[in-house]
């Protein structure tokens, strides 16, 4: 079936004539829209969508956005959205597609993941939390980490290991985890910025009915690079003007604060203006490939490029403002669901900046990422390779 | 703006690459780099007239092929990419000036690949700069020195800025002093001009109009040739990395030479999307253009210089000898980051650009 | 001049590191940073009185050990070790003050390690810089505010810089409000004098010359502390990656980051030197001082805070926590990089100072 | 034996009162200073020297250069005297001592250094010259690279791959061979800076008598450590002077040519003058550990600096100075005996000053050696250790 944009557009029109969004009770709108295959709409019939190209999706966003009508927020569920459903959809069962889709996309049901560990940071596949079968259950013990939203979440993504007496990729296997299952404890975790954006888990026991399973036992390595894959892609989605961001937020304080200025400091303001305004371009130039479906390599640059730039500007900024940057905001633990650079302190931008060679990939191994596989440079000799992961030195 | 490179422009990029793989590779350009003809003139033909890389940017109605600077930049990353020795630079510089006086006199020739013109200013000169006072017109009649200009030994007709217009001038007519350049492959040569005829373009504002507008295309087209170069130092290093081996692995094994690299092909990526801007706007006409090309060259500059210096370092010993090309491409990108103005220049024009001045 | 460490210097070192590490680990530095007492008064009792720390760069004439601010730094090189709560940077500004002023009546109390004092300037502000005209004198009456003092939540009296002459004030007459600091061991506060009684230890350029001493004295200290606290980066670093296993192997054998922590190691080096010798010229009296202390601070400032963030960031995930001492010396790294000028002010004064102005 | 400074000065002058340096043919006064044990006073009696300490040495260059004796040219014959002989005292036999070291320290004699190789530098003991024992020679095939003084040396010392069957480190044997024998052809190696201060030395079926071998069969990686060692422990001698070198050029510059600067550049221009005087108090401080028997590890941290700085500093001088910065003096093939940092064009010390992080180790090198020697850092992990020479992957 081929879509026109003219098409979708006709059918949200004729969904919102029948369902009125002021008169409907938001849950209830969201449910019908999933029903109507127009929540992504690049999902199977049935399952929320029509089968329609992924590109598409921001018409239908828009037109929904256009009449004020409710959104799923889609910041808050971003990690059910953008990775568990994508897994669950092509590595699930039919009845676990019925089962998590439908709540996990009108955010009834909000999910987190539950990947990394104290031990398995960038070496992800050495993890260590057990999963043991005992008849129709899995029983899992471990410590998870950095989980943003376990504490709000219902559900979580989870990779355990099955088998420690393989090399550490062959024994793992990825589950459906119930949040509110005995034994699953869920602890705040302390940021240096003083907050609590993450989380850390420990699981206790907790059993999982083996219907909970996604994809097959062992085999939960393979299912997680589309959980990963997905994480990846994510790339932000219109044009960003000049001086979006923190360079923005340093070049109105040089602005309007002349008594900050010096000439020493002019020429390094500039070298990040530079920075800042060609990484911008070269994320522009990203989109555009990726809008005409040349993949390209360039998005482990745009982010590897935009952390070192938002803790070089942050770094500045600090130094810039003087005695007012020897001064905080406030140190006492509190739990954001967002991270809002530009309304916080200049203190808060240079410590939470940090983060950000850290999540979602350090810096350095976006560096070997960058130099093996779009360069093609040769691979770090591996001693891990073939090693059961009970035997690994760690 | 599309940063894209078009279809036309990739057909465009293989013509030339592959004219310059077979009339010139490196140990060829290494070698005429000490001899008594620094520039080959008869791959410039080649380039400017039967590729029609001289009429890119040249309208139509002046007998050019009518597309834009766009297209004019593609070329400059190949010639970049190659450090071949044809006086492309100069010859940009000298049409811009061309085009914006709007002559029918020479752009024609030019644009056929015919004859070859120069901008007869100091290679370092940067857009906005007062230009040299050190021509003078008595009626057209043309004294003075011009130093440091770049391709004017390959060039039949010198576009000579003066604080009395903008005038071409045959070059047969001026003195030219080769000086020994520190790049090999665009060598400059010092001007000296004793009563030589000749014929004026624009005066007054429209001729500061002219120099300003090459100088600006020049800028971006710079930018595009420092993005050529960059790429070639980086795919050079990479798979000479690979090759070598020392402790019994190849050296690009090293973690310590891979971030490095990687460090390098982000600003490699970087520079590609500036210097696409930069020439977009340019051939826009774009009222960001002056931002767009000292953003790319206060990018490009660095980038270049880099790359050049690291496949340097990264080739050890015989990165350092006669016998490899890596000088040629470190002389060059060291040479372009002062050409039409330093990064540093740059940068200071860029702050009152975009009010941002202490 | 000698920059090695003497004998005495090692002893004295060995005496504040055992102190330290007896009784102010960094769990328990952590906890204090959010307790109602910031400073623990105990320890810097102990460290001022007992161990003799308070009165090393204090004559005998005045009470003192009579030894020299090379010994005092040794103890700031300890205490940045240990980002340790104790008012030492306040009070090393304070004493040169006072000694600079050759004031009989507190100079002794505070070489006993008895009452603790500390300068009013904000911590910002670099040596050379006009003094604040926030305070102002009526008599011997002091009204106004000082923004950002450091360490004078532990002091007994503040030395109070006006424009009418430096005075010592009681702390308990003066309204000391806690502000919420980027340093969570070097906690700041607000000072608000509304006619509070002061005496005055001197007036015009002998005060000028006073506060001008402290402040001079207090960035060659700093950049001991300076010093101190990116070796401790460095070897916690160090430490860290050879033990911590990714991939099978520990983190400290990829190149990528051993070539970091050897540059690292490179600067920390080169800092010692200059921290040395910023320390010797003070302590010496030499006519080189105004270009080693800005040296010292132009090159300390950096080389810390680049270690502090090094650290933070080859810890991974755990340095980014509260739980983990990193982001103590991550925010005593930047305030130090603040405190007392900026690299770039340094670097500005140094221009001025070796003729190397613009 | 304890020797005094003031016992050294009394023999110094007791020398020259019986050799008058002024009447006597240079080389004679020489001989006859290496023959009353003032040559290098360390090595023992009859070698030139008196067994007293090192340190004492310049107490006897300052006396004879006080009254303008003739010295023996320390610079040109630098790795005779460096490398060559402490290697030869430690290793030699007693004949190999009594043949070479004499000429060696008047200059009669030249050595260069045969160790190099296009494909071992770094790497330096993968070298693949080839030395096969035939009757009482050895004959000797191969390529050596980066040869200072071999189109002036006599002699050199070599070191070769006696036996392939077994890793690298223990098939090479150490030799002094005679540059003047057939077979022995010496080419210019040009530089990017267009002259030529070193060598290529082509061996070609050379035959070296067995007696100019030094150390044992075999055994010439354990010899050619001490060249080595004594090649790193050269940090020059005295007090450095704020702004010499480079930075003084660039210093210099910018105070005679106010057309030249801006503010842009003022905070760069004094960011290398911070750097160029912290490394000049870092290797101030180390000459003072070394003063008192500290060894000390840095002086790997002084050269890796001073590399870094040189490549610095020229490349801020070039573009400072703009329009000049693109004129060169000459490229044309010259054979410079040193290297003259400051008499030379600002194009010549950016070109040149790119070989800095090259000779004598390149920078790389020495941050693993910082790395590993002096943090303690887990090495890389070997694949070259263990197998025979002739099969390592290359």
């Amino acid at each position: 079936m081929d879509f026109a944009a003219e098409d979708l557009r006709d059918r949200v029109r004729d969904f919102l004539s029948s369902h009125d969004h002021a008169a409907t009770d938001r849950l209830e709108f969201l449910r019908a829209r999933f029903d109507a295959g127009l929540a992504w709409i690049s999902f199977p019939v049935g399952l929320g969508g029509l089968g329609a190209p992924r590109a598409l999706q921001p018409v239908v966003d828009g037109e929904f956005g256009a009449v004020g009508a409710p959104n799923n927020e889609p910041l808050r569920i971003g990690i059910g959205l953008g990775m568990a459903a994508p897994t669950i959809l092509r590595h699930g069962t039919e009845e676990q597609r019925r089962r998590w889709l439908r709540p996990l996309w009108t955010g009834e049901e909000v999910w987190c993941q539950l990947f990394s560990e104290p031990g398995a940071g960038s070496d992800l596949a050495a993890l260590g939390t057990r999963a043991v079968r005992d008849g129709d259950d899995w029983v899992v013990n471990g410590q998870k980490v950095w989980t943003s939203l376990a504490h709000e979440a219902r559900w979580a993504i989870l990779i355990a290991r099955t088998d420690p007496t393989v090399p550490k990729h062959q024994g793992i296997t990825y589950f459906a985890a119930d949040m509110t299952a005995p034994g699953v404890e869920v602890r705040p975790l302390r940021q240096i910025t003083g907050e609590s954006e993450f989380n850390e888990v420990f699981l206790t026991d907790v059993r999982i009915p083996d219907a909970h399973r996604i994809g097959d036992v062992g085999d939960g390595w393979r299912v997680a690079q589309t959980t990963l894959m997905n994480e990846r892609v994510a790339i932000g989605g219109g044009a960003v003007p000049r001086e979006a961001g923190m360079i923005g937020v340093v070049a109105r304080t040089w602005r309007d604060r002349p008594d900050l200025r010096t000439p020493g400091q002019q020429d390094t303001l500039i070298r990040l203006w530079v920075a800042a305004e060609a990484g911008r371009l070269a994320a522009q130039r990203l989109r555009e490939q990726l809008a005409i479906g040349q993949p390209g390599a360039e998005g482990s640059a745009v982010k590897f490029a935009y952390s070192r730039l938002n803790q070089e500007i942050s770094g500045f900024e600090l130094e810039l403002l003087g005695e007012e940057g020897l001064r905080y905001e406030d140190y006492s633990m509190r739990r954001p669901s967002i991270v809002e650079w530009e309304r916080r302190s200049p203190g808060y931008r240079y410590l939470r900046a940090k983060g950000n060679s850290i999540e979602g990939g350090t810096s350095e191994i976006l560096a070997n990422i960058i130099a093996e596989r779009v360069l093609g440079l040769p691979s770090e000799i591996r001693v891990d390779k073939d090693l059961p992961w009970k035997d690994l030195p760690r | 703006m599309n940063l894209l490179y078009g279809e036309e422009e990739q057909e465009l990029r293989s013509a030339v690459r592959q004219v310059l793989a077979d009339r010139s590779p490196w140990p060829a350009v290494l070698v005429r780099t000490e001899s008594d003809e620094p520039y080959d003139r008869s791959l410039w033909r080649t380039l400017a007239a039967d590729i029609g890389c001289a009429g890119l940017a040249v309208p139509e109605k002046f007998g050019g092929a009518g597309a834009s600077w766009r297209e004019a930049a593609v070329v400059a990353e190949e010639l970049g990419r190659a450090v071949a020795p044809v006086p492309y630079l100069g010859f940009v510089l000298a049409t811009a000036a061309l085009l914006a006086s709007e002559d029918e006199e020479l752009l024609p020739d030019l644009a056929a690949g015919g004859r070859t013109a120069v901008l007869a200013l100091p290679l370092s000169t940067p857009p906005g700069a007062a230009v040299w006072a050190s021509v003078h017109a008595d009626g057209a009649s043309l004294t003075g020195t011009v130093t440091s200009v770049a391709d004017a030994l390959a060039a039949d007709i010198l576009i000579v800025p003066t604080p009395d217009g903008l005038f071409a001038v045959d070059a047969a007519d001026v003195t030219r002093t080769p000086i020994p350049s520190l790049d090999l492959t665009r060598p400059l040569c010092d001007l000296s001009l004793h009563g030589a005829s000749g014929r004026v373009l624009g005066d007054g504002e429209a001729a500061e109009r002219a120099w300003s507008a090459a100088l600006t295309a020049g800028a971006a087209v710079l930018a595009s040739e420092q993005l050529g170069l960059a790429e070639w130092c980086l795919d050079t290093t990479v798979e000479y990395v690979k090759g070598r081996h020392q402790f019994g692995r190849p050296v690009g094994s090293y973690q310590g030479l891979k971030h490095r690299l990687a460090e390098l092909w982000v600003s490699v990526t970087q520079a590609r999307a500036v210097a696409r801007y930069a020439a977009g706007c340019v051939a826009d006409d774009d009222s960001d253009t002056a931002v767009a090309v000292s953003l790319a060259q206060a990018h490009c500059s660095p980038v270049a210089v880099r790359a050049a210096e690291e496949c340097v370092q990264m080739h050890g010993g015989i990165g350092f000898t006669w016998e490899h090309p890596a000088h040629l491409y470190l002389k060059r990108a060291k040479s372009d980051a002062i050409a039409l103005g330093t990064p540093e220049r740059h940068r200071a024009a860029l702050a009152t650009l975009v009010d941002l001045s202490a």
